[in-house]
Order: C-alpha cells, then sequence, then structure tokens
C-alpha cells in the first residue's frame, strides 16, 4: 500500500514538473522517460526471463531511425503513426533475429546480442544512401494527436505537450507491462529463468516463451528509441553502438532489476547523475565505471534495492 | 519570479515560459556581469586532440579579452561542456542554453554532432559558432539558411587546395591512382571533390584502388598490403587523426612511400606526429587553416605559437585558430552592433546582424563571417622537407590560398561551382 | 491397452552400452517400478522414455508416437511428466505460483499476456487443490527456496502431478525422504494419482518395502539388460534374480 | 578458460602499448641501444602485470554469481580504464619513431616486410606454443584444464581455486599487455584503442570458442585473413563480414569452432 502511494505520488510529482522544474531539468527528463520505456523491455528480459542482452540498444536505435525515416523521407509527421511504425518495424526485425539468439542463454545469450547490434551498427554506418551513415538522419518535429503545435518553440513544445504525450506513453508502456508481468505469460517467464528444465517439464514452452519476450522487449525498445529521438532532433549510428547496450544494462542495474520499477528509477538516475558529474569533470567515465563497478559489487539489488530489500512476489 | 512564472503559464498553457524567462531577465544584467560563453570541446576517442587543440584557442583568446577589458568592459566567462554522441551533445548545448543561460556556443567538430546541434541552435535561439563539421549535407539540405548557426570553412577545402596543387605541380606524373580515406562523410566528400577536379583538369587518371578503413583505426597492414598490389603512381588521404601516422609508418615499412607520390590533405592536423623517419619528403601536405611554422606569420600569430608550446610543450594546430577566432568574431560583433545602438549592450538579433560579414584578426590573418554564416579564412599547404629543426617535417614551399579560391561561393552546389570553372 | 513401449532400445556413451537391447510395456492403470543396482540402467531408460536421451537404437512409442525427438513440452501435452532424482523447483517462486505454471500450461493458458493472473481463479483454486493433496496447502504463499527439503521434494512431484499426465515416471520420488516417512509419501502419491485420474506411475526406487509394497509389475535391470519384468509375487519366487538385484536388501528381507 | 569474457582486455592491450612507448623512449633517453628496445618492451609489458591480481581481486567478488555481472564488471573497467589512459598520456597520439625498422626490412614475394613484424608474428607463435605447453605439460597447466572441466571437482580435490585464478588472470593480463607492448612500434597508442580491439577480440574468440587456446588462435588467424580478404576485394564490407561470421559461428557452433558441445 505504501509502495503504491509512493509511486502514486511520483507520478503526480512528474505530471506537475514542467510547472515547478526549471526547463532544462523538464528536458532532462524526456531521455529519462524514453530509456525507462526501453529498460521495462530489457528487463522483461533480464528481470523476468533471466536473459542479459547486450544488443538492446539495436532497437533502440531502430525505433529513432523509424522516426527520422518517416519525418525527412515520407513526411510522415503523426506521432503515433511514428510509434506504431516502429513497434512494427522492431517486432519485424526481432523475429529473425529472436529466433537465433534465444537458442542460447546466459553468456552466449549476450554475446549473440551484442554481435546483432554490433551488425545494426555497421549497417547505419555503411549503407549511407539509405541511414545518412555517421552524420545519421534528422528527426523532424511530429504532430502529437494531430496537432503540430506551431505556436510554440521547441523548447516550449517539449517542455510542454511533447512532454505530457511522452509521460502519457511511459505511463502506458509501464501500466502494459506490469499486465505482462503479472500473466500467466509473466509467471511462466519467471518459472523459465527460475530453472528452465524445470519449466520445460511442467508443459512451458522454453524458447517460445523467451522468444516472445524478446519481440515485446524489442517493441518496447523501439518505442523508446522514438521518443529519445525527438528531443536530440537526429538519429545516429552511436545509439546502436555496443557501449551504448552497456549503458542501458548500467542504468537497469542502477535501478534495481529485480523490482518493477527498477527500469524507471535507473533511467532518471543515470541521466541526472550524468548531468551532474559531466559538467563537474571531463573524466565523468571514470566516475560512471567506479559507480557500475560499486553498483555491481556491492548493491547488486540497484537503488531500488537500497530502499525495499525483498523481491516482491 | 517563480510565483509569476507559474502565474504566467497557467495562462499560457506552459507553452512561452523560457521565453517569458529570458525577455525579464534580460535587463537584471548588470553592465559589468560577465559575457557566458559555452564551450563544446571533444574530450574523448578520436576527436580528442583536436577538441583539446580548439579550446586552448578559445581559452587563450578569452585570457587576451579578458586582460584588455573583455567586451564593453564585460569579462568573458567560458562554461566548457564535453562533446560526445549528438544526443548527449544536444543534451548539453541545451543545458547551456537553458540553465547556464550562455550569451552563445563556440565548438563542435564531429559531423553528425554539427548536424544535430545546427537545428537545435536556431530552437534554442542560441548563437552557435562551430569550430568545424561544415558538411556538405550540413550546408546544403539540413539548415540552408540558418539565423543562429555560424558554421566554420567547408569541409571540403582541404581536398579543393591539395587537389588543385596536384594539377598544378604534378599533372603528367601520375596515372594511376588510390583513395585511402577514412570511412564517413568527409572522406567520401573529399575524396569525391579530388576526382571532380581531376576530371575538371583533364588529367586522365584511373582509380586502382579505393579503401575505407574505420575512422581511428590503428592497423593498417591489410591496406598497405592492397596499395601494394595496386601500385598506384599517386595515393591521396585525407586522414587528419592518428590514423595518419599510423598509416605512414606502416606504408614507410613496406616500402610504399618511397613508390608512390602521396597527397595529405589534412595530415597537418596531427603534424608533430608526422616524423621524419616514415614520412617522404615531396608530398603534398594540408594544414588547414593554421601553418605553426610559417615564416610570414603575423605577430599575433607567433606570440601564440610560443605560448602553446611552452605550456603544452607542442606546437598548435588549425582547431586552436578556429576556435581562437570564434571568440575575437564575437567580441567584434558585440562591439559593432553597439557602435551601431549607442553603445549600449546590443541585442542578440543586433549581434547576429553585426556577425554576418564580420572581419576579425584571426591568429592565420584575416577571416570573416560570410553572410551566409560561412567562415572565410586562409589556408596553408605544400611539399613536405625534411629541413628543419625538428623532428618531424614541414613544408616548404608554404603555399596559401583563401576560401576565395577554394569554398564555393554562396547557394551553389559544390560540383556545379567545380565545373564553371575556366581551367 | 499399452501407452508407453520401449523396443530393442539400445544406448551407447562412447562405447559403453548403458542399455543393451531393453524391451518393456506400459498398460494403463499399472504401477512399475525399475529397479537394479547402480549403474545397471535405471536413470538412462527414465531419460530415453522420456525423449530427454535419443536412443543409439530401437524405439520408445507413447500412445503409438515416437517418444525420439519430441520435446518435454510435446510429451507434457501427450499426456508424459516426470520428476527428477533431484530436486527441481523454481527458486523463487511460491508453491502456489510453481502450481499454478502447471496447471497454466496445461490449460494452455501459460501465453496469454494481457490476461491477470490473478484473476485465474480456476487456475490458482486448481493449484490449491494439487497442494492439498500432497499436504502443501498451509504453504501456498512460501517461496520454494525456503521450504524443507522434503516438501521441496513434494512440490516438484506435485507439480508434475498437476499436468494431469496419463504416465508419470518418478525417479526415486523417496529419496532423501526418511525411511520412516517413506510410505506415507507413496500414499500421498498413490492418492493423488488416483484422484487426478494419472493411468500409469513409472518409478524408479531403491527401497525394496515401497517396491513391493506398491507395484503391479516389477522390471528388473541389470547391466543395461532386462533381466526380470514380473509381479512382485513371482519375483520373490525367484531367488536368482532377487540375490542378482537387490543385494543385500533381499538377502535382509 | 576462467568463463570470464573480458571486455577489458582490450583496455589491458591498449594500457601495455601506452606504458611500451613511455618505457622505451624513456630507455632509449638513458642510452639503451637501439637494437635492445625490445626486450624493454617486453619488460614492461610483464611488469605491467601486476594489475592483474587486484583487478581479480575485484572480480572474484561475483565469480559466484551470473556471469552477467561479470560482464557488467568488465565494462566498468572498459569506462575507468579509458580515462586512465587519458589523464596519463593525453589524448594525442603517442608513438615510437621508427626504432623498430632497426632490424632492418626484407623483400618477401614482391612486397617489403619489417624484420619487426616477423619477429612479432614469431613471438605470438612462440606464446601460442608455450601456453599450449604450459596447459599440457606442467602440473599448473593440468590444475588449470581441470579446474576449467569442472570447478566443483577440482575444489574438493584440495585445489586452490582462488590462487589458481588470481594466476591464470594474472598470465591473461600479461598476454593483453606484452602484446599491446609488442605492436605498438609499427603503430600509434591512441584513446579508442582499447573499445576498438575488444570488439576484434571478441571476434576471435567466439570464432574459435571460449576457453579454447588452440581455437583463440584459429580464430584469430580467420578474423585476420579475412579483414585482409575484404579489404583487398571488397573493401566496404570489411567490419559486416566479421560480424556476419561471428553470428554464423554462434548459430551454427555456438561453442565456437574449437569446442565440443553446445552450451
Amino acid at each position: 500500500m505504501i509502495r503504491r502511494g509512493l509511486a502514486l505520488a511520483a507520478a503526480a510529482l512528474l505530471a506537475l514538473a514542467p510547472l515547478l522544474a526549471p526547463p532544462y531539468q523538464v528536458t532532462l527528463l524526456l531521455p529519462a522517460f524514453a530509456y525507462g520505456i526501453a529498460l521495462l523491455g530489457l528487463n522483461l528480459l533480464f528481470g523476468t526471463a533471466g536473459l542479459l542482452s547486450f544488443g538492446h540498444a539495436l532497437f533502440v536505435a531502430l525505433g529513432a531511425y523509424t522516426a527520422a525515416g518517416l519525418t525527412t523521407r515520407y513526411g510522415v509527421l503523426s506521432f503515433e503513426a511514428i510509434v506504431a511504425a516502429a513497434a512494427g518495424l522492431a517486432a519485424v526485425v526481432a523475429v529473425p533475429v529472436g529466433l537465433l539468439c534465444v537458442r542460447y542463454v546466459k553468456i552466449y545469450f549476450g554475446m549473440l546480442t551484442l554481435a546483432f547490434g554490433m551488425l545494426f551498427y555497421s549497417f547505419l554506418y555503411k549503407f549511407y544512401a539509405l541511414t545518412g551513415g555517421d552524420e545519421g538522419l534528422r528527426v523532424l518535429r511530429p504532430l502529437l494527436l494531430g496537432r503540430p503545435f506551431a505556436e510554440l518553440d521547441k523548447v516550449g513544445f517539449l517542455t510542454g505537450p511533447f512532454y505530457y504525450y511522452a509521460l502519457a506513453l511511459l505511463a502506458l508502456a509501464t501500466l502494459a507491462m506490469r499486465r505482462i508481468v503479472r500473466s500467466p505469460f509473466g509467471l511462466s517467464l519467471r518459472a523459465i529463468r527460475e530453472n528452465a528444465d524445470k519449466a520445460a517439464f511442467v508443459g512451458v514452452s522454453v524458447r517460445r516463451y523467451r522468444f516472445y519476450a524478446f519481440v515485446i522487449a524489442a517493441v518496447f525498445g523501439a518505442v523508446g528509441g522514438t521518443l529519445l529521438a525527438v528531443p536530440t532532433g537526429l538519429a545516429d549510428p552511436l545509439l546502436a553502438y555496443w557501449t551504448h547496450s552497456g549503458n542501458l544494462v548500467f542504468m537497469l542495474l542502477l535501478g534495481g532489476f529485480e523490482h518493477f520499477l527498477g527500469p524507471l528509477v535507473g533511467a532518471l538516475a543515470f541521466i541526472f547523475l550524468q548531468d551532474l558529474v559531466m559538467s563537474l569533470t571531463a573524466y565523468w567515465r571514470f566516475v560512471f565505471g567506479a559507480l557500475l563497478a560499486i553498483v555491481v559489487v556491492f548493491f547488486p539489488r540497484g537503488l531500488l534495492g537500497l530502499v525495499a530489500p525483498e523481491r516482491p512476489a | 519570479m517563480r510565483t509569476t512564472r507559474r502565474q504566467f503559464l497557467a495562462l499560457s498553457g506552459g507553452a512561452l515560459g523560457t521565453a517569458a524567462l529570458r525577455l525579464d531577465a534580460a535587463p537584471a544584467l548588470a553592465q559589468n556581469a560577465p559575457v557566458k560563453i559555452g564551450v563544446l570541446a571533444a574530450k574523448a576517442g578520436v576527436l580528442a586532440p583536436v577538441g583539446e587543440s580548439g579550446l586552448r584557442g578559445v581559452q587563450w583568446a578569452t585570457e587576451r579579452v579578458n586582460a584588455a577589458r573583455g567586451i564593453l568592459g564585460r569579462r568573458i566567462e567560458l562554461i566548457v561542456e564535453e562533446e560526445s554522441s549528438p544526443k548527449d551533445t544536444v543534451e548539453r548545448f541545451r543545458k547551456l542554453s537553458l540553465q547556464d543561460r550562455v550569451d552563445a556556443v563556440s565548438g563542435a567538430i564531429s559531423t553528425g554532432v554539427g548536424l544535430a546541434l545546427g537545428p537545435v541552435a536556431e530552437e534554442m535561439k542560441t548563437i552557435w559558432l562551430s569550430w568545424d563539421a561544415t558538411t556538405q549535407k550540413g550546408v546544403e539540405e539540413t539548415l540552408p539558411k540558418p539565423k543562429y548557426s555560424f558554421r566554420s570553412t567547408d569541409n571540403e577545402c582541404e581536398a579543393v587546395m591539395a587537389s588543385l596543387l596536384t594539377a598544378r605541380h604534378l599533372k603528367g606524373k601520375f596515372r594511376t591512382v588510390a583513395g585511402i580515406n577514412p570511412d564517413y562523410s568527409y572522406g567520401r566528400d573529399n575524396w569525391a571533390a579530388f576526382l571532380a577536379i581531376m576530371k575538371k583538369y583533364g588529367i586522365e587518371l584511373s582509380v586502382v584502388s579505393e579503401l575505407w578503413p574505420k575512422l581511428g583505426a590503428t592497423d593498417f597492414t591489410a591496406h598497405v598490403a592492397a596499395l601494394g598490389q595496386a601500385r598506384p603512381d599517386l595515393i591521396f588521404s585525407c586522414f587528419w587523426a592518428g590514423d595518419t601516422p599510423i598509416f605512414l609508418k606502416q606504408a614507410h615499412a613496406a616500402g610504399l612511400t618511397a613508390k608512390s607520390k602521396l597527397v595529405l590533405t589534412t595530415g597537418g592536423g596531427v603534424h608533430e606526429a608526422l616524423k621524419k623517419d616514415f614520412t617522404p619528403e615531396g608530398a603534398i601536405l594540408g594544414y588547414n587553416c593554421l601553418y605553426f611554422d610559417w615564416a610570414r606569420a603575423s605577430a599575433l600569430q607567433k606570440e601564440f605559437v610560443r605560448w602553446h608550446h611552452e605550456k603544452f610543450k607542442e606546437w598548435p594546430n588549425y582547431e586552436s585558430d578556429h576556435g581562437y577566432f570564434t571568440i575575437v568574431a564575437y567580441k567584434a560583433a558585440v562591439e559593432r552592433a553597439a557602435r551601431a545602438a549607442g553603445g549600449k549592450w546590443p541585442a542578440p538579433d543586433a549581434i547576429i546582424q553585426a556577425l554576418e560579414g564580420i572581419e576579425a584578426e584571426s591568429l592565420s590573418g584575416p577571416r570573416r563571417f560570410r553572410e551566409d554564416h560561412i567562415m572565410e579564412a586562409t589556408f596553408f599547404q605544400g611539399m613536405t622537407t625534411h629541413k628543419n629543426a625538428y623532428d618531424f617535417v614541414t613544408i616548404d614551399p608554404v603555399e596559401t590560398m583563401t576560401t576565395k579560391q577554394i569554398q564555393k561561393p554562396s547557394g551553389v552546389g559544390l560540383y556545379d561551382w567545380i565545373n564553371s570553372w575556366k581551367v | 491397452m499399452t501407452l508407453l513401449e520401449a523396443v530393442e532400445v539400445r544406448k551407447f556413451y562412447g562405447t559403453f552400452c548403458a542399455l543393451d537391447g531393453v524391451t518393456l510395456t506400459i498398460g494403463r492403470g499399472q504401477f512399475v517400478s525399475i529397479v537394479g543396482p547402480n549403474g545397471a540402467g535405471k536413470t538412462t531408460l527414465v531419460n530415453v522414455l522420456t525423449g530427454l536421451l535419443a536412443p543409439t537404437s530401437g524405439a520408445v512409442r507413447f500412445k503409438g508416437r515416437d517418444v525420439a525427438g519430441l520435446d518435454p513440452v510435446r510429451l507434457a501435452r501427450l499426456g508424459l511428466a516426470r520428476s527428477f532424482q533431484l530436486v527441481h523447483v523454481f527458486p523463487g517462486l511460491t508453491v502456489a505460483e510453481t502450481l499454478a505454471v502447471a496447471v497454466l500450461a496445461r490449460r494452455r493458458r501459460g501465453a496469454r499476456l494481457f490476461a491477470s493472473l490473478a484473476a485465474e481463479r480456476a487456475t490458482w483454486d486448481e493449484a490449491a487443490g494439487v497442494a492439498e493433496l500432497f499436504g502443501l496447502a498451509d504453504q501456498l504463499g512460501r517461496p520454494a527456496r525456503t521450504l524443507p527439503q522434503g516438501d521441496k521434494k513434494l512440490l516438484d512431484v506435485a507439480s508434475a502431478f498437476a499436468l494431469h499426465p496419463e504416465v508419470i515416471l518418478l525417479d526415486e520420488p523417496t529419496s532423501g525422504v526418511s525411511t520412516a516417512d517413506k510410505h506415507a509419501v507413496m500414499a500421498v502419491l498413490v492418492e493423488a494419482a488416483r484422484r487426478l485420474g494419472i493411468a500409469s506411475i513409472i518409478q524408479v526406487e531403491h527401497d525394496m518395502d515401497i517396491v513391493f509394497g506398491y507395484s503391479d509389475r516389477i522390471v528388473a535391470l541389470h547391466q543395461g539388460r532386462v533381466l526380470a519384468d514380473a509381479t512382485p509375487a513371482e519375483l520373490q519366487a525367484n531367488d536368482e534374480v532377487m540375490a542378482t538385484i537387490v543385494g543385500r536388501a533381499a538377502r535382509r528381507a | 578458460m576462467q568463463r570470464i569474457l573480458n571486455l577489458a582486455c582490450g583496455s589491458f592491450y591498449a594500457l601495455g602499448a601506452y606504458t611500451g612507448v613511455s618505457a622505451v623512449t624513456w630507455a632509449l633517453g638513458h642510452g639503451l641501444p637501439a637494437p635492445l628496445f625490445l626486450l624493454v618492451l617486453v619488460a614492461s609489458g610483464l611488469a605491467l602485470a601486476v594489475i592483474g591480481p587486484p583487478v581479480e581481486r575485484l572480480l572474484r567478488a561475483v565469480y559466484d554469481r551470473d556471469e552477467s555481472f561479470q560482464l557488467l564488471l568488465t565494462f566498468a573497467l572498459v569506462l575507468m580504464f579509458e580515462d586512465v589512459m587519458r589523464f596519463v598520456w593525453g589524448t594525442a597520439p603517442v608513438q615510437l619513431g621508427n626504432a623498430y625498422l632497426v632490424y632492418g626490412r626484407l623483400a618477401v614475394a614482391g612486397s617489403t616486410v619489417p624484420v619487426y613484424n616477423l619477429v612479432v608474428i614469431a613471438a605470438g607463435g612462440l606464446v601460442a606454443l608455450g601456453m599450449g605447453g604450459l596447459l599440457t605439460h606442467t602440473r599448473f597447466g593440468r590444475i588449470v584444464r581441470a579446474t576449467a572441466e569442472n570447478r566443483e571437482m577440482s575444489a574438493a580435490l584440495g585445489v586452490d581455486l582462488r590462487r589458481v585464478y588470481a594466476r591464470v588472470f594474472t598470465l591473461g593480463v600479461a598476454l593483453g599487455t606484452v602484446g599491446g607492448a609488442l605492436v605498438i612500434p609499427a603503430t600509434a597508442a591512441v584513446n579508442e584503442m582499447a573499445i576498438d580491439v575488444v570488439v576484434e577480440a571478441f571476434a576471435v574468440v567466439v570464432i574459435g570458442g571460449l576457453g579454447s587456446m588452440r581455437g583463440a588462435f584459429v580464430g584469430s588467424l580467420i578474423v585476420g585473413v579475412l579483414k585482409a580478404g575484404a579489404i583487398a576485394t571488397w573493401p566496404e564490407v570489411e567490419m559486416l563480414a566479421i560480424y556476419v561470421v561471428v553470428i554464423g559461428v554462434l548459430v551454427l557452433r555456438p561453442a565456437g569452432l574449437f569446442a565440443g558441445a553446445a552450451p
């Protein structure tokens, strides 16, 4: 009950943020929302199904490039259409990739997803006629629910309508993921995580369920990617690079992968920490590396693990 | 202040909050509060040496301006942030603009970052003086008529000048050509410009090898072997980072540099790494806009070069000059606009107007911003020589060309411009 | 009526012959025990019967279908389930959840993405019912890893029962259970099988009291061959086989 | 061998490269005869292996957890080492001049090859042979292989796992640092080296098979030949080709070309 109350209070605070916080802090929340959605997917794989992907950035990049391609190449500005297209495209890509990846677990799964991520990076980089190569593709300002909000400048757009749009999308994604985790399917995934052999013998189609989880994670990753691309205004190949996947896993661990809200907490914490540390020192990578090491060694349950030590049922 | 803002937001639906804040913030500026200039400098990865170099130029310029009463009596305060991936750099730009409320942003080198920042500068209504990253795509497609972005010289200037020198000095001395260029837009654009100019000059050549190693690669043995097989008379390369010395070293070890002539459009960016041990004499080498050892350099350049070498034990490269110019150009523009406004600190739009066509003394000589926000400068290239006091190569004779000769004019496509030359 | 049959099954590990031409049939309604000394091939036989290992030659058929190449999920759907010698549980899942996983799988509802688990009344009721049969009713909310060893074993077996298979293979269902409790466990199993409509039970068992107390048939393995396949009474009469198979236990009896 | 996929191996390599340059520059400055620089390189690489035990001590904290945590911890090391190198050596490329041509050049089949390159290739072969010998013929090697097969069994037999791991890891670090040091005369040390090398090392290890020395050797040959082949014929696809092969190997023989069964 207390937990639910805290979550609602946090949601209310986020809803009021544009009125309370300086605009820059509000724009910083946007990538946090985007990562939050992508991480919900990543955590369905890791926290629920026990598979750690080191190539989740592939789908984030795919979402960003969908937004870029549709707005600049095809003149599709409706953000609803962009999100739907990104989700669909991610599912289409995730089918063959997932079919191959879910045949393996643990470190082999991690390596295979990493390899696919890098393959996509090379593709984005090399096929520049299609993807813009190193320069990437621009992402134009989309229409939200068909409205252009032309009277607003970009900051007004980002901290106003787009902020609430992103927040609503995050809330939707969170509710959808909550349903998935608490569905029979979610229970089956947890059984697979706990003991895949046993799960198979009580009739759970291990690979098939892992595959579904992979595809769902990909869709969440791509939807997060579309949101990430709008404030940046550009989709670029670095979004698919392996270090970006590494950062996604970092965020997840920072928040706490054993908790349903871990991804959201992790994304927020990461973004604001990065903002702080990058301004303080040129050696912020060292600080982040040290932080990651400390989290992995001493606090593997992440920030939420400090607050709520028991794994919720 | 917060209350007023909240009331305002309630009225306007949260829309124009920032603009409102900035308007009521403006009069609050004390006449002697510092001018804030944000700097975006790469600090890690391939771009880091260049980013550092640009930052040094900015810092030196700032010290000198501040020592001489600043801009209209206001000191310059630099707020340095890191240029990294496009996404992170856009966020840094927003921070500089929204949170630090800078008057202008100086910096950025990478093409991807440059393309991302262009629209952001317009959206944030923040003057952005770029050091580099002026690609064709950026100029022609993404931001044809920017208001707040001021770009550096075109990426292809170096290739155009090196190609003109090739045509002038090497015509008739080569037939087979190989290109080895970093695998991204800069590399591809420069190689294409070279081939177009060779064609324009009626130089018949056959391309025997086109190699595209990754930017920042550290091993070229396979490329060198491929070049060894292709036996080109001339090798064209626009490497500008650590890849230049590594390639030369490995090419030298395989005897390639003795057999083929070299055209290195931008290698001067890492000139100190081009040791005599492995860099041949007689190669065309470009230094972009600042040649540290120029005998006819201004007193200003000489002073900077001396300071740079004393402080960093290194001889400076071009990016310092780009950085330096952004600061002095901004100062000149503010002063010009202030004169028109009767000595008061000018409004941003007036500064922008003044920046268009502004001329200022850079380290390497006079420079200006064209009316279309592209920089004009002087380029330095020449033939490498070992006859100097250093352990690395320099050029002799030093040839100079201005952007009037090697940069396409406003509003014309690069290849249309090249084709319009009378040769 | 034959449910499960093995025909001339051979299984080699490299050059070592673990099963050497095993043929047996298991009919509806039978309780069959597989006995034999260590290394006789009992566990290999169970693994081959449940498709976990492919036989080197010969065939295993369940309800007329070749078991080789069928994955455990398909087998479970066809009506063949098993438990393992070493306890297999889901450490982080509660007793109720563990059983619910099996129930959902049987009812083909496990892949339902957006259905609410909490609203799966029938599933939880059924899980609770199975737990009741196994004496785990007051442990429903406990995570499996916190259960005592004996209850973990029961949970493992119970989750196989929850699939309502026609045939269940139990690899040493009472291993790790104290001698005193073994009969109680067996009573629970037999009763649960009856209540859940499980037609046949095949078990690997060392305890001869249990074997002779519950089996309809006993299959004695020795060095990979079927030494005897008979009713407990017939086997008891055969001193030679008893001596070979049962060794010390028989003499003591 | 230790079933650790070390993303930081590239960092050790880069660290070896930077240190090698510093050590040789210093030694030559103090009157070392040029032909002896090779010894200084090897010595500096070996000396750097002192970072092995402390790093291993850190990784030990997660040995008994999911392998994914090891992967993450080595990712943390990558981030930290990158900045350490930037702090110590700056951002400009760091190199040794042409010292390595002191051993001369050879004309082989129409192309010129520095003798030093052949020395490095020979050293690579020697190290491979040496590792093979170490693993098959020494007591230490047998213990390592047994431990790789079955941790519990080795522990039960009284093998001090912690010491074995510390030594194996340090040996791995030493191979990385010496490798970096040996390559540096023919190239230059740059900041982004670590992240680049790890991608190729990853490809090598996956193709060869985790934990297989022979596999690593063959894997590196395949990657090398693949790169050279792609550069000679279709330079556009150099990196793509490597990833395609990596994925192919992972899909068809997930344990690599030189390991037995699938995971």
